[in-house]
């Protein structure tokens, strides 16, 4: 599913990847931990195919991402939720989760369908449909951007921290929707500070540090 | 082919929206380029006359300026908060990208040259002797513009000092559309014995490497 | 509830609308003798016998002129009000500040509009650069413009009111300038004078001229206080918003949820 | 200390706090919590005088908040720690820290010296020092941001979210601040969606829900 | 008072700091100068004598859109990742935050005119004929745009659309600027028989007034 041998990639100049050395397999749940700065995100939008690896061979759903047309490729069969959520702020919460839908590439029927139902499960209730993103709190504009995530339906979810900002119930629905997608036989990434909250989802955890894999506790 | 198309509607229906929504184009473009037409007229203090022999070239200068704006504002809706990143991960072709941000902009700068011609022929006291050309060479330009510029925004995009290197970048390259239009206008307008029609092929020409290149370019850029 | 919302369907009451009426038959009536009763300016060239004058053009007069002084009535209304509101911080001066400034940049803009049909038999242009009449006009237009692009922009109503006070405070500083520029510039304007005081019109020319005087005063009365209303019940309608808003939200609180969403009780 | 009565407060229009009454001692620390939406953020901008109150009373270290010149006054005397990190970009990590501590009146001496005690306690260490804030990971932003607050010393501390995005490393430092400024004799308020984590900083509890305090679990 | 220069100082330091780190002026405004003016010359088609007699508007309204860019610049450095909540809190008087923010820009502005002259020697082909008069009127001109410019940043920020907002606002008010200092260089590059002098004295209430006014002003829009 995901397979990377002593992956180097850079930031500017900076090695933010030393060499990673991980194996995921399919519908597998991995959580990736490690101090700040050690490099979690760069490894998921690697994973991703948003930077290029510097050296080391990185394989994603089958796809080695050494070639641009490959990173290419792999972004569409791809979920990730980083630290801004890319809505558009002028837009309202449904039509933005809508667009996205449709960038994704869903027909209209199907996309209506799929964004009713991901509003719900993010308990976006019909007050907030409405409003321009520019007047959500913190929390609600990370809703609104995993429901347009959950729209996608991707074999790889990569999720940066997905609970920061969110109260205990959406930290619930994430926590169902890691849940579901794995049932739904996906593969899912989860990194995360808050370790109590997120082991119960797997017991394997990847310890990043400096750039690389510290400790990983494989089944 | 038809996900193309229906991707880049997407897009332009989008990013007009914005536009509708934000009015950003109504209550603030457009009077930024009456303001520059009337800025020249002060700085060049000249009698009407002076000013009739200069409207082309102001005109266009004035729509580059504002069509910076409406670039900016393009590039700046899809920065903000990260959108692009979606964009990259939404499988959607850059080309189709490319088409509809810049036909979104492409329907900005129409409304804009539309809003100009009016002002040089009340500020600047110019006359419409052809039509035709005029409307032929705003179209054209408009595309030229739309195009090279949401190449060039993607260029600068991401960088923080977006706002002032997408200038630099962009306005050498339009030079050409600048003198191509303004020299067609000149015959347009009937300010100089100029084939104007001929100026009109050098756009086309431009117009289509833009719209060509751009769609193919953008994969580079965007896509990285 | 039925009554007050009869109240807040209209913008207008009795008194506003005895005020509509007589203003559009003022209106009408200014029409009447602008473009009908009154005399175009046709006079023989001393010399030569040829007709000249402005001809019919002459009937703007009775438009411009009165439309120019109100602008200034307007904007100046707009000022003090700004000024009012940075003071005091009461709304009252805030509506009236924005609608005297709608109003104005109305009028502004139809002395401008009224200005270049006029130019263009006269001065055989529509506009002339280099009149410094002319552009100090223009330029009130502009910035009163860039005050309203403001306003729309601002959604919190306070800065909005602060902001667009501090922009007409420093836009009407143009307008003493538009008054005197065609004295302080003399050899660079083709505009006339001030002339009004030392009218040697016709009759029936100065009486026009007064009527619109008063016509004109009226509308910007009728409309000033009309926008001034509906601003003000836009105001007071947010303000029931805010006061139902506060008891939705107040009432959409469920405890399960809340719970729910605290991590406790579950 | 801080005094709210039937305090309203709107952005926009919309009544993000629909009549808060709360009653905060000085040398107290209370946890803010409640759902995504709730107006935490909002309560916070009020008290550091960043909002004007629509209705009601607000009075924070004396002053009382619905004169301008109020809520000019007490911005000085308290720190804000808000979801944005308040940093220059293309400014290093001391300089940032260094700036806000002039900023905050420090002479030129105090603050070199607070900046690097600060610095230190964040757990800022020296590679990082001369890094533009640009190149930073989310975390390390977040850490900086929070050592341009400490130098302050401040006597009302209004903390959103401040575990967000740290390591375990980091929030552990974080509730030693806290600590700490209460031995100081200062104030905290913290709002928070970690409370296994945050419960152990102070008995006291408030959860807001649709802009008012739904429980205060006084002691 | 002391506390008062120290703070604008600060501000003012750090603001030509990140100046100095991301080369915004040197690498992209510099050259947007240089290319408006080339743009001129491409529009106005005119021989070097047309360009000489325009070089002072000219010059003038290329100043007035690198100002633009500056102000621009200034304002959203401050807005990027919410560091203007920082200075309301630091308990900083507005003011100084205001003598600061436009001293920076100052600065700018007056390397941007330096480069400026320079371009229209070079490319108009002007003459300097009195220097004292052309540095005098640079030099207010200047204090008026960039205090003029800082509050009118104040009034756009924290808007969406301040990248459009602030030249509708900004460009009306710069007018008599404009007017003024192109009046002066007339006169200082030998172009026009007309008293620059007493145009420098428009300029210089004009920037008395913008400072202090602007000054004032300051808290009522930073300080809510
Ligand atoms: C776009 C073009 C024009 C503009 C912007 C304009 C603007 C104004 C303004 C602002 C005033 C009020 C001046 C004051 O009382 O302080 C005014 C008055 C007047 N205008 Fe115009 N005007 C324009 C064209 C014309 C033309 C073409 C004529 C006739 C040839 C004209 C004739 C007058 C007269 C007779 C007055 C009254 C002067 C007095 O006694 O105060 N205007 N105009
Ligand atoms: N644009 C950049 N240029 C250079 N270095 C960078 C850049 N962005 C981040 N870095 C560096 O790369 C390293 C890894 O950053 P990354 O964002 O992947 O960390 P992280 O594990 O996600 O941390 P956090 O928990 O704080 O989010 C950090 O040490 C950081 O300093
Ligand atoms: N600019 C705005 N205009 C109008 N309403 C807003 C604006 N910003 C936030 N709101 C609304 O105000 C309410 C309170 O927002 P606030 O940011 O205080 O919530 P919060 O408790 O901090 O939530 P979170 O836990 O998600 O950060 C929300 O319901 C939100 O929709
Ligand atoms: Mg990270
Ligand atoms: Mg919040």
């Amino acid at each position: 599913m995901v397979e990377l041998n002593a992956a180097v990639a850079l930031l500017g100049r900076f090695p933010a990847l030393t060499g990673v050395d991980l194996r995921i397999e399919a519908g597998e749940t991995i959580l990736l931990q490690g101090p700040n700065g050690a490099g979690k995100t760069t490894l998921l939008r690697l994973c991703a195919g948003l930077l290029a690896p510097e050296s080391g061979t990185v394989t994603v759903l089958g796809h080695d991402l050494t070639a641009g047309s490959e990173r290419r490729a792999v972004r569409r069969r791809v979920a990730l939720l980083g630290h801004s959520t890319g809505l558009y702020e002028d837009l309202t919460v449904a039509e933005n989760v809508r667009f996205w839908a449709r960038a994704a590439g869903l027909d209209a029927e199907l996309s209506v369908e799929r964004v009713v139902g991901a509003l719900q499960r993010l308990g976006l209730d019909d007050g907030l449909l409405d409003l321009p993103v520019h007047r959500l709190s913190a929390g609600q504009r990370r809703r609104t951007s995993l429901a347009a995530l959950v729209v996608r339906r991707p074999e790889l979810w990569l999720l940066d921290e997905p609970h920061a900002g969110l109260d205990q119930a959406g930290r619930s629905v994430v926590d169902k929707l890691i849940g579901d997608a794995v049932a739904a036989g996906g593969t899912v990434v989860v990194s995360s500070h808050e370790l109590e909250r997120v082991r119960t989802l797997s017991p394997r955890v990847v310890t990043l540090a400096g750039g690389a894999v510290h400790r990983d506790t494989s089944p | 082919m038809s996900r193309f198309f229906a991707d880049a509607r997407l897009v332009a229906a989008k990013d007009l929206r914005i536009e509708a929504r934000s009015r950003v184009l109504l209550n603030q473009v457009a009077p930024f380029a009456l303001l520059v037409l009337v800025l020249f007229g002060f700085a060049l203090d000249a009698d009407q006359r002076t000013l009739r022999a200069f409207a082309p070239g102001l005109f266009w200068v004035a729509v580059l300026f504002c069509a910076l704006l409406a670039i900016q504002r393009s590039v700046s809706v899809e920065q903000a908060d990260g959108a692009l990143t979606g964009l990259r991960l939404s499988g959607m072709s850059p080309a189709a990208l490319f088409v509809g941000k810049a036909s979104a902009v492409f329907v900005q700068l129409v409304v804009l040259e539309v809003l100009l011609t009016a002002g040089i022929i009340v500020l600047y006291g110019s006359e419409v002797e052809q039509p035709l050309l005029v409307v032929a060479t705003g179209l054209l330009a408009a595309v030229a513009v739309a195009c090279t510029g949401t190449l060039y925004g993607a260029l600068a995009s991401g960088l923080g000092v977006r706002e002032t290197l997408l200038p630099i970048l962009l306005l050498p390259v339009l030079a050409p559309v600048l003198i191509g239009a303004t020299r067609a206008f000149d015959d347009a307008l009937g300010n100089a014995a100029v084939d104007g029609w001929a100026w009109l092929g050098l756009l086309a020409v431009f117009a289509v490497v833009a719209t060509a290149g751009g769609a193919l370019a953008h994969g580079a850029l965007v896509d990285e | 509830m039925t009554e007050t919302m009869e109240t807040t369907d209209t913008t207008g009451s009795r008194g506003s609308r005895l005020l509509g009426v007589v203003t559009l038959l003022g209106l009408a009536t200014l029409l009447l003798f602008a473009f009908a009763l009154t005399e175009p300016d046709v006079r023989l060239h001393p010399t030569t016998g040829q007709e000249i004058g402005q001809f019919d053009a002459v009937r703007l007069l009775y438009l411009h002129v009165p439309l120019a002084v109100f602008t200034y009535v307007a904007f100046v209304l707009c000022a003090v009000a700004s000024a009012g509101y940075l003071v005091k911080r009461t709304a009252w001066f805030d509506t009236m500040a924005y609608a005297a400034a709608e109003v104005g940049t109305v009028f502004c803009g139809l002395v401008l509009v009224t200005g270049s049909i006029w130019g263009r038999p006269v001065w055989n242009t529509w506009w002339e650069w280099g009149d410094v009449r002319l552009m100090t006009t223009l330029v009130l237009f502009l910035m009163f413009t860039g005050y309203l692009a403001l306003r729309r922009a601002t959604v919190d109503p306070r800065a909005s009111a602060r902001r667009g006070a501090v922009v007409a405070l420093v836009a009407v500083l143009d307008l003493p300038i538009v008054n005197r520029s065609v004295e302080w510039w003399e050899n660079r304007t083709l505009h006339q004078k001030s002339t009004l005081g030392e009218l040697k019109i016709q009759d029936l020319t100065l009486f026009t001229l007064m009527l619109g005087f008063l016509v004109l005063g009226l509308v910007l009365a009728w409309l000033l206080l009309h926008r001034f209303r509906v601003g003000w019940l836009e105001r007071e309608d947010a303000g029931h918003g805010v006061a139902t808003a506060i008891a939705e939200r107040r009432a959409d609180i469920d405890e399960g949820d809340v719970d729910a969403a605290v991590g406790e009780g579950a």
